[in-house]
């Protein structure tokens, strides 16, 4: 199995996202909120998981700049929700580059009173060791 | 799949409904979803009309498993059948279980005639419970002098 | 006893009853049996005592055949069994004149045997007006005193109770037995793993001998020919012990008469083997009241039987195994 | 003993690439009773059919197995065939070994020796057929149509036009159905009421039809060519026959607060209304939960404006017990509940509405009477935005997971409508795919692109914002130019999912007819047998069966009619003579086979038998062949085996466990 297939496997296993049941219908990209911000948006994730191209996914902005916010994973008719897939290929890069994981101990000196909640708890499960 | 041992082959015997559950497994076959060639399936017009004597027959004549497939409840072609064979599984199914013989090996399971998948899965899933328990010994041996 | 005896004696000479049916004195002070009495003069050998366990409500499928009416004499329990066969349409209510007779428990011998009291010549205590709590035995090797209780049959313990679910008069009194939880027995089993559960009933079933008693004193196998001696199962080769029946006879005798079984007892107290025969019956009514409510066959003679019965919500079979 | 004949069809590759026919057809010939077994490329074709009949009159077959495909496709065939060749049809089994074993096995040796071995259980199984023969059956000359829209009525002119008496049972207190709700249809434009009405008028006006509205089917019993039905007329506190429809009760009712339905909610109506103005019958009900007078006991003002003296406000629920040969259900559809749809703002936006309602907008009678206007505030709307596909195509538990069909027509529709009438509206239409099969589908699609400037985007829609201003920011995807588009909308048109009517599940419980994971009518079969039910004597009529547009509804209706008119045409039915069977000499006459029968088939007589030389009379069970389904409940009810079924019998089905188990 070729590194490329063997990473779309992965982030399928991790997200446990069918990619072949979207429609292509776009209501993800439709509901984004950081889609302006993203090269490959929401929508196109799944095509690029199908077609196993891990490697132009995982050097993206756009891999950074979902927010986690979970609109598309809510709103998706198919079950195939890119949030999760997002999700799954930063999991893969950490993965890959073994650091930035994130200790319970080491949050409370990261907790900017700014930051939303939910940012924080969608970081600790990202990077969580 | 679990083989714990690779010589066994289960004998496993399927009753059907005709509406529903035969219906089914045709739609299994013609949605070529596979499940093991063990099971051996025998058409019946109801649910109902499985008596508890052909599922003592089947373990007695050396079945490993016995399952029934019948409409959901609700669905029966025959409005009420299907209740009435809940009632008679459901009670020798506690006998069995009583006299200690594994309940696994024996099952029901409501198909539609929709429910080509369900009928593989269960098909599936029945299997493979059928060779982890292994060899039915117990119930082919109940009375057999000690 | 006389009294029932007196009763008869009227009936039969008003011509009410063509004939009684009671039992006789045996040739062991222990083991009266069933029988028909026609006359006064034959009335002489009639008893009624702790030994008479003979559900006799079977008897009456016969009897409805026969000319004018039958005097009946049921026991509390036993018209249980009447009434179920009522409901089956097998007994004829208007041939049967139904005596309903007082009961204190019925005495099991094996039980006296097993308690080492051998070489009986004669029992005292066992009549059903003697208020004595113990029996007095006489044997070869001297008087025994043993108490009621300890000589009862199993079923006696959990009386169903004192009540005659149907009668046409009722003579005697009956006294409350019940010292035990009916399903307790059930229970213990349940509660056993599959290996001791299995083993128990290997060792139970070893001892059959297919005699067939358990079936013909069975008031709910009353079949005019039973499915396993007709051809209609190919389940009928005696001669085969390896065969089906050999092996499946007692769980499909208990499903055929499961919701139709009054727990009588009769077919464990019949059994030559001292197989606990009920415990099969049993275990079905504990079933059925746990699943599909309360119900005792033979309390009443037009409510549905649970298995020609459902509820839309019935449990599945599923529920086996997740119990408990 | 039998003389068994074993034919394997290879079914081309179908069976014979993963079973080896030869082999079983070889394996065969070891089975007791087997004197002839081949195998050929089809067996259900003339050919294979011509060796099977050849064989049974060469070889004197009594008993054939046809290893095959499933029985439910072609035992029917070889049993005709076997019939032609002289041999009864019922000494015809078939072993399943293409469904069952070549389709979903991949190892022929496997296949193989399963195949084998289901040879073997029906050989075992023919070895003890006897030959049955078909009773007879009458058929009731009359036809019940459940549902008064325009499949049911099409359904009912058909079959009553073929000379057919007819009753449609309608729940509303008229009939019309959705399609009265319409205001144009596509692909032509034209009025829905002016091609709807003409043939309401003809239905009721038929001598043959009979049209009970305000009712519903409480009960049915009996079967194919001879149903009884239970029809609950329920009170309308109007009598049908003295009113005359002037229409002055509804102008006087004060109470006029009650939500019209037929206007989908978006107006009122009086207590006493007819739903809409071409209502048949012309005759109002009162709805009681609305009424004062039900409610106080004062009021009565539509009694005293009535000339005619036709408010019986102590009218009850009538019951009509009637006789049916066969029952067509065309019970129609609704709109899906799109309460879990949060993000498109139904709930939170008078102006977000949903395809149906638009049509009552866009309709002259309809709340706005025909003008297209806000329903918030009135005005009229600059931008409108088109969302398709809401709730269908949808595998979570919010939607359905089929196409609804008939949403991209109609998007089409509304969007060159309103383009025409109000050509300074533009119009948006979000869209998915967009599917146009059908006669001048596409081309009327692209004419509201070409000619009419409908704005097509390809893109779901993510959120629709409700603003303070009273507009509505929506926020979807154009995937063709890759953007995220924010548009302001005045509104927001749902094209909604539908779904089977909801009563349509107790009306397939009543019936025995079965019904899909979607609350779909099932059909007999997919391809083959598409407007009648599984369930002998019922036929399927409209959207019940599965979505579909007013020329397919038509369509299907006239086919439904068909059938039920070829069932009608018949005066005797052959019944199914796999029938249950009581042996006297076994029967205890205990009751309890009737008590599980779902046909009351059973009854007792107290027969004069000869058991071994007793002769007695005894109370035992008689079963009626013509009510009997064949389905066996009794057979297990049976303590001592005395019922049986034909067919399926004890010894049969033991003979199959052996067989399998051996």
């Amino acid at each position: 199995m070729s590194s490329q297939k063997k990473q779309a496997e992965l982030i399928k296993e991790i997200s446990g996202v069918n990619p072949l049941k979207c429609m292509k219908c776009g209501k993800c990209s439709a509901t984004c909120p950081s889609y302006n911000e993203m090269d490959i948006k929401p929508h196109q994730f799944v095509s690029y998981v199908i077609n196993e191209d891990i490697e132009s996914l995982v050097n993206s902005k756009s891999l950074w700049k979902c927010l986690s916010c979970f609109a598309c994973v809510e709103r998706c008719p198919r079950d195939v929700k890119p949030g999760k897939l997002i999700d799954a290929a930063r999991q893969v890069v950490v993965r890959q580059k073994d650091q930035n994981y994130l200790l319970a101990d080491e949050i409370p000196e990261l907790i900017d009173p700014d930051l939303p909640q939910q940012l924080l708890v969608s970081a600790f499960r990202r990077y969580r060791r | 799949m679990p083989l714990e041992n690779k010589e066994f082959k289960p004998k496993i015997v399927a009753f059907c409904c005709n509406w529903c559950s035969y219906a089914g497994a045709d739609l299994a076959g013609s949605s070529r979803l596979t499940y093991p060639a063990d099971v051996k399936i025998i058409r019946v017009p109801c649910s109902c009309r499985v008596n508890p004597m052909f599922i003592l027959r089947a373990f007695e004549k050396g079945a490993d498993g016995v399952i029934m497939c019948g409409c959901h409840p609700g669905d029966c072609h025959y409005s009420t059948g299907n209740y009435y064979a809940r009632r008679r599984m459901t009670l020798l199914f506690s006998m069995l279980d009583y006299i200690g013989v594994e309940n696994g090996r024996t099952r029901v399971e409501w198909v539609s005639a929709a429910e080509g998948v369900k009928f593989s899965d269960t098909m599936n899933s029945f299997v493979e419970k059928i060779y982890s328990l292994g060899e039915n010994v117990r119930l082919g041996d109940l009375r057999c002098k000690q | 006893m006389q009294a029932i005896i007196n009763r008869a004696k009227e009936l039969l000479a008003d011509g009410t009853v063509a004939r009684v049916l009671g039992w006789k004195a045996g040739d062991l002070p222990y083991n009266p049996e069933p029988a028909y009495f026609e006359t006064e003069e034959e009335l002489k050998d009639f008893v009624y005592n702790g030994f008479c366990g003979a559900n006799l409500s079977k008897y009456m499928i016969e009897a409805s055949k026969l000319e004018g009416k039958t005097m009946v004499c049921l026991k509390p329990c036993d018209t249980y069994s009447f009434n179920q066969l009522l409901k089956e349409h097998r007994v004829d209510r208007d041939k049967a004149y139904i005596v309903g007779v007082g009961c204190k428990g019925k005495l099991d011998i094996e039980r006296i045997k097993k308690q080492g009291i051998k070489g009986i010549e004669s029992i005292e205590g066992a009549e059903i007006s003697d208020e004595a709590e113990t029996l007095k035995i006489q044997t070869i090797y001297g008087e025994k005193t043993l108490p009621y209780a300890d000589a009862m049959l199993e079923r006696c313990h959990v009386c169903k109770g004192k009540e005659h679910m149907v009668f046409d008069e009722q003579i005697g009194e009956s006294k409350e037995t019940k010292d035990a939880e009916r399903f307790d027995e059930v229970a213990k089993i349940e509660a056993m793993s599959p290996e001791e559960k299995f083993a128990f009933f290997q060792s139970e079933l070893s001892k059959c001998i297919r005699c067939n008693a358990c079936r013909n004193a069975c008031p709910a196998c009353s079949c005019r020919k039973c499915v396993f001696d007709s051809n209609k199962f190919d389940s009928s080769q005696k001669a085969n012990a390896d065969s089906f029946e050999e092996k499946m006879f007692h769980i499909i005798r208990a499903f055929h008469v499961a919701g139709r079984c009054t727990d009588c007892g009769e077919c464990s107290r019949v059994c030559p083997q001292g197989i606990p025969l009920h415990l099969f019956n049993r275990k079905f009514i504990k079933d059925i009241d746990e699943l599909y409510g309360e119900y005792q066959a033979g309390e009443d003679t037009d409510s549905k039987a649970p298995l020609t019965n459902y509820t839309f919500e019935d449990a599945e079979p599923s529920i086996v195994g997740k119990r408990g | 003993m039998q003389r068994i004949g074993v034919f394997v069809c290879h079914c081309g590759s179908n069976i014979a690439a993963t079973v080896d026919v030869s082999k079983v057809a070889e394996t065969a010939l070891m089975e007791p009773g087997v004197v002839h077994a081949e195998d050929y490329q089809y067996m259900c074709s003339e050919a294979g059919q011509a060796k099977i009949a050849a064989a049974i009159q060469e070889k004197g077959l009594t008993g054939i197995v046809v290893c095959s495909c499933s029985p439910r496709m072609h035992e029917a065939t070889f049993r005709k065939a076997a019939e032609r060749a002289g041999l009864n049809p019922y000494m015809v089994e078939i072993a399943n070994i293409r469904e069952h074993c070549s389709w979903i096995h991949k190892d022929m040796e496997e296949a193989t020796k399963k195949a084998v071995i289901l040879m073997r259980a029906a050989v075992a199984k023919v070895n003890l057929n006897t030959p049955l023969q078909a009773g007879e059956s009458r058929v009731t000359k009359r036809a019940l149509v459940i549902g008064g829209g325009i499949a049911g009525i099409q359904t009912a002119l058909d079959i009553a036009d073929a000379g057919y008496e007819v009753d449609i049972v309608e729940k509303t207190p008229s009939i019309g159905g959705r399609m009265s709700q319409l205001d144009k249809t596509f692909p032509t434009l034209d009025c829905s009421a002016c091609i709807l009405t003409p043939k309401m008028v003809e239905a009721s006006a038929h001598e043959k039809i009979n049209i009970y509205t305000y009712s519903e089917v409480e009960k049915v019993s009996g079967f194919v060519g001879d149903f009884t039905v239970d029809i609950r007329k329920k009170a309308r506190c109007v009598d049908m026959d003295k009113c005359t429809g002037c229409g002055v009760c509804q102008e006087k009712c004060p109470s006029k607060k009650a939500l019209s339905e037929f206007n989908r909610g978006l107006n009122t109506r009086s207590a006493i209304y007819t739903p809409f103005a071409q209502a048949i019958p012309n005759v109002p009900v009162i709805d009681r939960e609305a009424c004062i007078k039900f409610k106080t006991g004062k009021c009565g003002i539509c009694s005293k404006v009535c000339q005619a003296g036709a408010i019986d406000y102590e009218q009850k629920d009538e019951i009509i017990t009637e006789k049916y040969g066969a029952i067509v259900v065309a019970t129609g559809f609704d709109t899906i509940n799109l309460d879990k749809y949060d993000e498109y703002a139904y709930s939170q936006s008078k102006d977000v509405i949903t395809s149906l309602e638009l049509e009552r907008v866009m309709n002259a009678a309809g709340p706005t009477h025909g003008h297209l206007e806000r329903l918030s505030d009135g005005k009229a709307p600059k931008e409108i935005i088109f969302i398709q596909c809401v709730g269908s195509r949808c595998s979570d538990d919010r939607g359905k997971p089929y196409c609804s069909k008939i949403c991209c027509m109609y998007t089409a529709k509304h969007a060159m409508l309103i383009r025409d009438k109000y050509p300074d509206v533009n119009v948006t239409v979000f869209y998915i795919d967009v599917r146009t099969p059908g006669k001048n589908f596409d081309e009327f699609y692209r004419r509201a692109v070409e000619q009419y400037g409908v704005n097509y985007i390809k893109g779901q829609v993510g959120k629709v914002i409700p603003q303070p201003d009273g507009k509505l920011l929506v926020q979807g995807s154009d995937l063709l130019d890759n953007r995220q588009i924010l548009k302001e909308a005045d509104m927001v048109v749902l094209a909604t999912a539908i779904e089977p009517n909801p009563d349509v599940r107790k009306i397939a419980t009543m019936l025995t007819a079965s019904i899909d994971t979607n609350n779909f009518l099932t059909e007999a079969h997919a391809k083959l047998r598409p407007v009648e039910s599984p369930t002998a004597g019922i036929f399927l009529s409209g959207v019940c069966q599965g979505p579909k547009d007013i020329p397919e509804t038509v369509a299907q209706a006239g086919a439904a009619a068909v059938k039920a008119i070829g069932l009608l045409a018949k005066d005797k039915l052959l019944t199914n003579p796999c029938t249950a069977q009581s042996d006297v000499l076994l029967c205890n006459g205990c009751s309890t086979c009737e008590n599980v029968c779902p046909y009351g088939a059973i009854s007792y007589e107290d027969k004069e038998v000869n058991d071994h030389g007793i002769r007695e009379t005894r109370r035992v069970a008689v079963v009626n062949n013509a009510l009997c389904q064949g389905c066996g409940a009794c057979t297990v009810a049976c303590p001592s085996g005395a019922m049986d079924l034909q067919g399926f019998s004890n010894r049969q089905i033991i003979a199959e466990v052996d067989a399998i188990c051996r």
